[in-house]
């Protein structure tokens, strides 16, 4: 599904990944994990194209998107839920669920229901600016949103941080849904180890830009995690 | 050597080599500085101190004042008004109390804010104190009340405009659209010598240093710190236990303060103050010789108001019908090509070998950290 | 009335026999052979004699002379009428016998010299004479016109016509003409009748009149020895008099009122049409387009460069001109954006350094192709002269329509920015471009389309500006600090704000504006305005909620 | 040096320009002929064009770049009077020779500059006596820009009018801002204040972009000439070419020339126009012929001097007399303000003016206005044995000299 | 020059640009927050509703409840960001919240760790401590201002701690999203205030520096009081004492970690099926 390279990236003049070779199949739970500041935010940023790769190539279903822009990459079936939620705060709720309908991908022109059965609270919330949503709520509509694409594989960057655990139980429980039910691909960058053991059935571990460790998730044993999560 | 040594030694060098060789070279000798050099040098360095004023603002504490001007003009008002004084019975009525514009417009003694405007020492307080006056109290009531970003770039646009449409009017007691004009000597010193000329270019270059002796002494403390996260996050800075208002009024002041110093200098070596001055344009003309220079380096705007001014004298001579392509020309390219202004030139000359592929990537990365200034 | 008719036919078919007939009133055609050398101090005095000659000709004659269109030959002195014609020669009749002759250049011809008076005079006279023209209209123009200074002879034939005039405006005015003759030379009774006549006209006339009256009253218990009193009629005619013009003064300020809102209203529209594209460009996109005032200048050009084209379909060349202009100043707005605001995404100050530059190369390149002088951009006639509600209030037409048009744009632009997905998608990129890209939304389109959107409607803007002042390479600088003040004052990012920013701005312009004079009333206006902000730093309309901060 | 530098300091950018660059043009004109011509003194003219953008401080340092830099021995500019008087401390420091060609205030006669437009006395004062005299008006409107030409003007008219008897509450006076663009208010105010059954017209001192919207206004509003007629200072050809004139016809200009008037050199000077600019429709106005007349004097001065020195010139020129291209005939006076008729001109549909009045004969200059109680007792006089620019004849002292 | 409305603060004199007094809380009672009666809307959403809190000197107290319960509304209030419509703040028995700046509470002892880590992009790591250090917050002293050598030290510390020591001189907006967020804890404690205010301080951390953040905060109690906010169970645990849960705008309950697990409302609007 998604394959990247030995992908090189840097900011400036810093590198972040290092030749960074990836492989995460169609229809799997793969989570992505590290420390702070290992490069997890930039590898998925690299996949959504919102950074350049400086080197290597990265492609999706088979074909080569290194160079294609951001605006492809919904089109051909990705949905990201940034780290931080980037909800447009000045738009509604409504109205931030609606710019998915854009992509050609999703052919109804109106909000799926069943993304409101998923997070309830968001139809009670339509007409309040995204903004003016508590963390948990703005990470419900972060990940509505992205559904409403109609996504593939959906993309999550720390979607638990900050919100409260009952959600943290719902959106573990939807993720399970999507992949059990539609067979959508789940990229989960997480830190939590409960949750990503609950949701992840690969994990990958990063260490200063490079993966160093992968393997189902069962075989994550103390030992890996002493050595490259603990400070 | 840090930038203030060079700038300080730069200008000294400069000033001292341009002086020698007007007063000691012969016209005609090669070497020779004609006095319509000096007093153009002596004008771009006024601007120069300007744009000094407008970068420490908006280089470093993000208050992109769209009204510097009106701290230019008002300095170069009560300097003017000086000069004005000093003509006494030499104008062209003869009257010793009155300047010639109020003889003629009938009135009959000086308006009370002349009053003291004989006295060069009361005048050089007034340089200081009406424009740091009026930044203060524009300063702290907009600051004080949050106004911030484009609010408050437009507000002191507001301000100058009404201001330059104030001094418009005859009434105001400033000469009108004609301003002060004719001025005479300065202190007994003519200002029609070369000598006095010559003194006033290096008063100009001392100020200047100055200034920007100031300015990097401010930015370089804590205060230059305070200042620059409060450009980054007012807010945050509050709840650091800052008072932002405060630092941004008196740094505001200070600039406005500097602003009216080149105003004063600016006024005997051009030899004209008119409400022109006051015109919106011309402020933002300020802020573009900053940004041509690079913002938030203080060598930069003196650079960019050189440049600029330099610019504009070259291209109104060699090709007087179309300069304006080749001046928006310039703005356009200088920003496309060098976000960082002109000092940014070299360090991304630099940057330039040191990476080839991932150009693109420092973009991005540029851009995002500049979103918030 | 055979005379009337005998005129009218005159007008409408100046067949030569009948012409001819006329031709030899000796009188008329020797007064007509002084007109050449006349000069203008004698010229009143001949157009008396013209008058006097009672000739079914004079109105034709005197019509041609104040529009104008009496010449004579320079060669023979004959006194001609003549048409230019689409050749750009002068086609001519003999003035007396309508017997045409060839056209020539007007350089064979001189024009025989009006001045002001002259023309008053003779509108005076023709006055007279259009008492009974068929058209009310021009009647009512008519006796107007002698109502400001009614002698004897004019208010009898106003009576002669009152008992025969069918239309009541004509009849009205009439009333009050009567009224003022009367009132100027009556005796008392009449003179009280006809001030509860005045009374109840707000024709400056009346006014004059009265006050007038109330004077010489006034002068006239001055003068009075010690002991006198004004007699009990003239004292009823004081007390009618000062009623009548206190009831005047009523209806007056309510009207100054009316006009004072309507000043304002039509200066506030004509902010808001300067201010709503930078509403979009600054406001929601956030670029401090600098170049926006030369988008409104583009647009004017258009208008005049349509005209040229056109020129003979000046009464529609607006409508061409709008969608004309929208387009030129839209597809430069997009070169711009696509050729450099594109690059500067996220850095919003550059974008001012950058647009001031194209700002510059704008002015200076209208000023190498069209030159620096002001273009002549016609007024179509449907734009011109005004809606008369009453003689002390009317509404100019082009203000009028401007109201309408841009309040029209401002909704047209509403619907776009709320109703359809570029509204959403150019909101969103505003507030998170990266994460709108994410989403599929292709900013750069949108941003292009956006920014030309925003200067398509500045070209319009252009095409309002080029009906009410000039067209030339400032036309821009002249609005570009008031639309950014508009928008500002708002809020920014709130249409909503810009509409009614411009509004009160206008409003508040045009009623101090005869308090203080316009001078101050500006500065006063600004001083407001930065004081104001104190108490909203966000403008009118701020953006609200937790992400605004 | 092996030709003749002449100086033409005229803003080609910024809002001047409008008005300016016809004047650039013009002198570049003159200069062409003249060369044709044989050039002066066997040597060739050789323009020296710069712009001072409308920026009255860059007149002054423009004026220094073309007399030390250049070395001009003439220069023709300035519009305005701020530009006039930022550059005036420059040429008396470095004793240049300017040709100021247009309408001012007065109040001012530098050693250094000819003023070859009008003085108030030659075009405020005749028009308001055509008014008065000839078209009855009774009650007046003063409406000006609020700055110094204006106000000065309409100090001096108010002074002229109220010493005719007119009084206080017949005269309405208004000023607004430069470029002042909504008119409705005023030229309402205007009709009422003209509806008061006296006849009543508008002296105009609007400047510059304002009265376009100013006349458009004054059409929209119905406001005809033989109504209230306006007489303006500052509306010639040039700017009536920028707008539709036919709802103006009748309204007035007091200058002292116009296209329109017909004259052998007149018809001369137009066809040449024409030709050097290459636009048929491109009409002339009053400051041109100003720039003509100044040229011709300088030309015809420096011919009589020898020299193109500038004392000697400004000896030679007092005295030199140009036929004017109304017909009549031009003389430089002693106080460097030119004799000039005055006309008074209606507004024709085509764009040009129709003289209506003109003066008996030409009308001095006078730099110091007669109705100013500051200035009436100041003459200039360049000549020997005053040879001073503001010479009070009472005291007979002379004031304001640096030389 | 300073809003002394409040009679409450004592008198100042001086000019802002001279130094400035620190406030002093009165802590006699041994409480050193109290929030009473508190109410804030926004658009007639009630964000907090009637809200009483009173925190004790030394405390470390978290505070937790279902997102948009209102923690960082109280937050807001607590540093001056936010005006409650009704309802009464003070620090200490007599320092009157409400009627200082935000500048003011932050300099009376109150520092702030925000949800949304915020840093000051522009300046290095280094510079965002100093800026942060305890001390006169006038202009005067800023212009004049040298680090010493204690000061110097306590940063090194502290980049230390919060291991940031190579990140030293790099600007802070270049570091990640879990980097600013120990960045603020720094900057926080160089504040050392007298009440902290923690909002989230784990979110996106390991579970290693997790217990790292715990022990901090533990060991900073007692000097200090703490007020944490945090939806990770596991970290409440590790350190709670006492526990306030906070729904629609109210405190729901209060009382020991193991009391509030074992509340049916708080599992049913907050834990779900998170227990023990
Ligand atoms: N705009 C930037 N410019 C330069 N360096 C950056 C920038 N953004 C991030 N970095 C650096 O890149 C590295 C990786 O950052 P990234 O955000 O990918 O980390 P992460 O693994 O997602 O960490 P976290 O768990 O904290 O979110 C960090 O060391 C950070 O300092
Ligand atoms: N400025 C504001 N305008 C409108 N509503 C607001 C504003 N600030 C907060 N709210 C609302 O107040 C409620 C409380 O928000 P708050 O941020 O305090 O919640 P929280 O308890 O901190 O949630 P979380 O755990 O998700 O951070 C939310 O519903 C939010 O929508
Ligand atoms: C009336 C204007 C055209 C010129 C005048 N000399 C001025 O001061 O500006
Ligand atoms: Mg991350
Ligand atoms: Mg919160």
């Amino acid at each position: 599904m998604i394959e990247l390279n030995s992908v090189n990236q840097k900011y400036g003049g810093t590198q972040i990944l290092w030749d960074m070779n990836l492989k995460i199949e169609a229809g799997s739970r793969t989570c992505i994990m590290g420390r702070n500041g290992v490069g997890k935010t930039t590898l998925l940023k690299c996949i959504m194209g919102l950074l350049p790769v400086s080197t290597g190539t990265l492609s999706i279903n088979g074909k080569d998107v290194t160079k294609a822009s951001v605006e492809k990459r919904p089109e051909i079936g990705i949905g990201y839920v940034p780290q931080g939620r980037d909800i447009f705060p000045q738009l509604t709720v409504e109205e931030n669920l609606k710019l998915s309908l854009n992509c050609k991908r999703q052919k109804s022109k109106t909000i799926p229901e069943d993304v409101y059965e998923l997070f309830p609270v968001l139809k009670e919330m339509l007409q309040r600016r995204g903004g003016d949503l508590s963390g948990g709520q703005q990470q419900q509509l972060a990940i509505a949103r992205a559904l409403v694409l109609n996504p593939d594989v959906l993309i999550l960057d720390e979607p638990n941080e900050g919100i409260q655990p009952n959600i943290v139980q719902l959106i573990r429980d939807v993720l399970l849904k999507l992949n059990r039910e539609k067979g959508m691909t789940i990229v989960l960058v997480e830190q939590k180890l409960p949750f990503a053991r609950a949701v992840g059935e690969k994990f990958h571990l990063m260490e200063k830009g490079q993966v160093i460790a992968s393997g189902d998730m069962v075989e994550l044993n103390d030992e890996l995690v002493g050595k490259y999560l603990a400070v | 050597m840090t930038s203030l040594h060079f700038v300080v030694t730069t200008l000294f060098v400069a000033t001292l080599y341009v002086s020698f060789c007007n007063l000691v070279f012969e016209p005609g000798s090669a070497l020779h500085v004609s006095t319509y050099t000096v007093t153009l040098l002596g004008k771009y360095l006024c601007y120069a101190l300007l744009a000094l004023s407008v970068d420490l603002v908006w280089g470093y504490c993000g208050i992109l004042s769209l009204g510097h001007g009106a701290f230019f003009a008002l300095g170069g008002y009560a300097m003017g008004m000086y000069l004005m004084r000093q003509i006494g019975d030499r104008g062209v009525y003869g009257n010793p109390e009155l300047p010639d514009f109020m003889v003629f417009l009938n009135w009959d003694s000086l308006p009370w804010y002349w009053a003291g405007s004989d006295s060069f020492i009361w005048m050089a307080v007034m340089v200081v104190l009406i424009p740091g006056l009026l930044a203060y109290v524009f300063g702290s009531m907009a600051f004080k009340s949050r106004v911030s970003g484009v609010y408050l770039s437009i507000m002191t646009q507001a301000m100058t405009y009404a201001l330059l449409l104030a001094f418009f009017r005859n009434e105001m007691g400033f000469g009108g659209n004609n301003g002060l004009t004719d001025f005479k000597d300065i202190l007994g010193f003519s200002l029609q010598s070369d000598t006095t000329r010559i003194v006033l270019f290096i008063i100009t270059a001392v100020m200047l240093a100055i200034g920007y002796a100031i300015s990097h002494y401010i930015v370089k403390s804590k205060m230059g710190r305070v200042v620059t996260a409060i450009r980054d996050s007012e807010s945050r800075v509050r709840f650091v236990g800052y008072k932002p208002e405060n630092y941004k009024v008196w740094i505001f002041v200070v600039s406005g303060v500097l602003a009216g110093i080149a105003g004063a200098l600016y006024v005997p070596q051009v030899g004209i103050i008119n409400p022109g001055e006051f015109s919106p344009l011309n402020s933002i003309e300020m802020v573009i010789w900053v940004a041509i220079g690079g913002r938030g380096t203080l060598y930069g705007a003196i650079i960019g108001a050189l440049v600029v001014s330099y610019a504009k004298t070259r291209f109104t001579a060699i090709m007087p019908e179309a300069w304006l392509f080749a001046l928006g020309g310039l703005f356009v390219l200088v920003t496309l090509f060098l976000p960082k202004g002109l000092a940014g030139l070299a360090p991304q000359l630099i940057a330039k070998f040191k990476r080839s592929d991932s150009a693109k990537a420092a973009d991005t990365a540029d851009t995002k950290s500049e979103v918030k200034s | 009335m055979l005379r009337i008719c005998c005129l009218l036919l005159c007008m409408l078919l100046p067949c030569n026999s009948f012409a001819e007939s006329t031709a030899s009133n000796p009188e008329l055609t020797s007064a007509i052979s002084k007109l050449p050398k006349n000069s203008l101090r004698e010229l009143p005095k001949l157009i008396e004699t013209i008058e006097a000659t009672e000739s079914p000709k004079i109105k034709t004659i005197l019509t041609s002379l104040l529009n104008g269109d009496l010449y004579y030959i320079r060669a023979n002195k004959q006194v001609v009428r003549v048409v230019k014609n689409t050749e750009g020669l002068y086609d001519q009749w003999h003035i007396l016998t309508d017997e045409q002759y060839p056209a020539v250049t007007k350089s064979k011809l001189k024009k025989i010299r009006t001045n002001n008076s002259i023309r008053g005079q003779i509108k005076s006279v023709l006055a007279l004479l259009d008492l009974s023209h068929k058209d009310p209209s021009v009647r009512l123009e008519a006796v107007k016109r002698i109502l400001d200074n009614p002698d004897k002879e004019s208010t009898a034939r106003l009576k002669k016509r009152l008992a025969k005039e069918s239309d009541e405006a004509v009849t009205q005015t009439i009333q009050v003409a009567i009224s003022v003759a009367a009132l100027k030379f009556g005796s008392l009774e009449e003179q009280i009748a006809a001030v509860s006549v005045l009374a109840e006209s707000l024709e400056p006339a009346a006014n004059n009149v009265l006050s007038r009256t109330k004077e010489s009253l006034t002068e006239k218990t001055a003068e009075l020895a010690e002991g006198e009193t004004l007699s009990a009629q003239e004292k009823t005619l004081q007390t009618a008099v000062n009623k009548a013009l206190d009831k005047i003064e009523q209806k007056r300020d309510i009207y100054s009122f009316a006009e004072n809102l309507f000043f304002g209203i039509s200066l506030g529209s004509v902010l808001l049409l300067a201010a709503i594209g930078l509403a979009i460009t600054f406001g929601v996109m956030g670029v401090i387009n600098m170049a926006h005032g030369e988008m409104m200048m583009l647009g004017a050009y258009t208008t005049y460069v349509i005209q040229q084209m056109f020129p003979e379909l000046i009464n529609y060349s607006l409508f061409m001109a709008i969608p004309a202009a929208f387009l030129v100043s839209g597809l430069v707005g997009i070169l711009i954006e696509r050729g450099v605001i594109r690059y500067l995404k996220g850095r919003p100050l550059e974008t001012l350094l950058a647009t001031f530059g194209i700002s510059l190369i704008l002015q200076q390149l209208v000023r190498t192709i069209f030159s620096p002088l002001n273009r002549q951009v016609q007024a179509p006639d449907w734009m011109s002269g005004s809606l008369e509600i009453n003689p002390i209030f009317s509404l100019t037409y082009n203000r009028l329509y401007i109201i309408i048009f841009s309040l029209a744009v401002f909704f047209a632009l509403m619907l776009i920015l709320k109703k359809t997905p570029l509204g959403l998608h150019v909101r969103a990129v505003a507030q998170n471009r990266e994460m709108a890209r994410a989403l599929s939304i292709k900013s750069d389109w949108v941003d292009a389309i956006t920014f030309g959107l925003g200067s398509g409607i500045a070209g319009i803007a252009g095409v309002v500006l080029s009906q009410l002042t000039n067209v030339g390479p400032n036309l821009g600088q002249s609005y570009i600090i008031d639309s950014f003040l508009v928008v500002v004052f708002g809020g920014v990012g709130n249409l909503w704000g810009t509409l009614v920013a411009a509004m009160s701005l206008g409003s508040m312009n045009k009623f101090l504006e005869p308090l203080t004079g316009s001078v101050l009333a500006n500065i006063i206006v600004l001083v407001g305005l930065v004081l104001f902000i104190q108490k909203r730093p966000k403008g009118l309309f701020p953006q609200k909620g937790r992400s605004a901060d | 040096a092996d030709t003749i530098k002449v100086g033409v300091l005229h803003s080609l950018s910024g809002t001047m320009a409008i008005s300016e660059t016809t004047l650039k043009d013009t002198v570049l004109m003159m200069i062409e002929e003249q060369n044709k011509a044989g050039g002066l003194l066997g040597k060739k003219l050789e323009p020296v064009v710069v712009d001072p953008a409308s920026n009255w401080p860059l007149f002054a340092e423009k004026t220094r770049e073309l007399l030390a830099k250049e070395k001009v021995d003439v220069i023709f500019g300035c519009w305005t009077s701020v530009s006039r008087k930022s550059a005036l401390p420059v040429l008396e420091e470095l004793n240049g020779l300017l040709f100021y060609p247009v309408q001012y205030e007065g109040e001012e006669s530098s050693k250094n500059v000819f003023y070859t437009g009008a003085a108030p006395n030659q075009q405020a004062i005749p028009a308001v006596d055509y008014l008065m005299n000839d078209i009855g008006a009774e009650r007046w409107v003063l409406a000006g820009t609020d700055y110094v030409y204006p106000r000065t003007t309409n100090k001096i008219l108010k002074a002229y009018l109220k010493a005719k008897g007119v009084k206080e509450k017949d005269i309405m006076v208004n000023y607004t801002p430069f470029g002042h663009s909504d008119w409705q208010s005023i030229v309402a105010d205007i009709k009422k204040f003209g509806s008061k059954g006296k006849k009543t017209a508008v002296v105009s001192t609007i400047n510059g972009d304002a009265n376009v919207p100013f006349y458009k206004e004054l059409g929209n509003q119905g406001i005809s000439a033989d109504d209230i007629p306006v007489v303006a200072f500052s509306v010639g050809e040039e700017e009536l070419s920028g707008f539709d004139t036919s709802p103006l016809v009748g309204h007035l200009a007091a200058w002292n020339y116009f296209q329109s008037v017909e004259s052998d050199e007149n018809t001369k000077f137009i066809k040449a126009w024409k030709k050097y600019i290459g636009d048929k429709k491109r009409v002339t106005n009053d400051p041109m012929e100003a720039t003509y007349i100044g040229f011709k004097m300088w030309a015809k001065a420096v011919e009589k001097a020898g020299t193109t020195e500038v004392d000697a010139v400004s000896d030679a020129i007092i005295g030199v007399t140009v036929p004017n291209l109304t017909g009549g005939i031009a003389v430089m006076n002693a106080n460097h303000h030119l004799s000039k008729p005055v006309l008074i001109g209606e507004i024709q549909d085509d764009g040009q003016f129709e003289v209506v009045w003109e003066t008996p004969d030409t009308v001095i200059g006078d730099a110091w206005s007669d109705f100013l109680p500051s200035s009436k007792n100041l003459i200039s006089d360049w000549t020997a044995p005053v040879k001073c620019g503001n010479f009070d004849v009472t005291t007979a002292k002379c004031s304001g000299q640096n030389f | 020059m300073i809003a002394t409305t409040g009679t409450t603060t004592p008198p100042k004199q001086g000019s802002p640009i001279l130094a400035e007094e620190n406030i002093n809380p009165d802590t006699r009672h041994g409480v050193i927050l109290y929030v009473e009666d508190v109410s804030v809307s926004f658009d007639g959403f009630k964000a907090l509703n009637d809200l009483n809190l009173y925190i004790n000197d030394g405390e470390l107290r978290c505070l937790i409840g279902a997102n948009g319960a209102g923690k960082t509304t109280l937050m807001d209030v607590i540093t001056g960001k936010t005006r409650p419509d009704v309802g009464k703040v003070s620090f200490g028995q007599q320092v009157d919240l409400l009627s200082l700046s935000e500048a003011e509470i932050a300099r009376a002892g109150i520092g702030r760790k925000f949800q949304k880590p915020t840093v000051f992009e522009n300046l290095t790591v280094f510079e965002n401590l100093e800026l942060s250090l305890a001390g006169d917050k006038g202009i005067i002293t800023s212009l004049f201002h040298k680090l010493s050598s204690e000061q110097k030290d306590r940063i090194a510390e502290i980049l230390k701690t919060i291991g940031l020591t190579p990140q030293e001189k790099q600007l802070a907006g270049a570091l990640s999203h879990g980097q600013k967020q120990w960045l603020e804890i720094g900057m926080l404690l160089a504040a050392q205030p007298r009440l902290l205010l923690v909002d989230e301080p784990v979110a996106g951390m390991t579970a290693q520096e997790t217990e790292r953040t715990a022990e901090l905060l533990t060991s900073l109690a007692g000097e200090h009081s703490v007020v944490v906010v945090e939806h990770d169970m596991a970290f409440v645990r590790s350190i709670a004492r006492k526990v306030t849960v906070l729904h629609q705008g109210s405190v729901l309950a209060e009382g020991s970690m193991s009391e509030i697990q074992s509340n049916p409302d708080v599992i049913q609007v907050y834990l779900g099926e998170e227990q023990g």
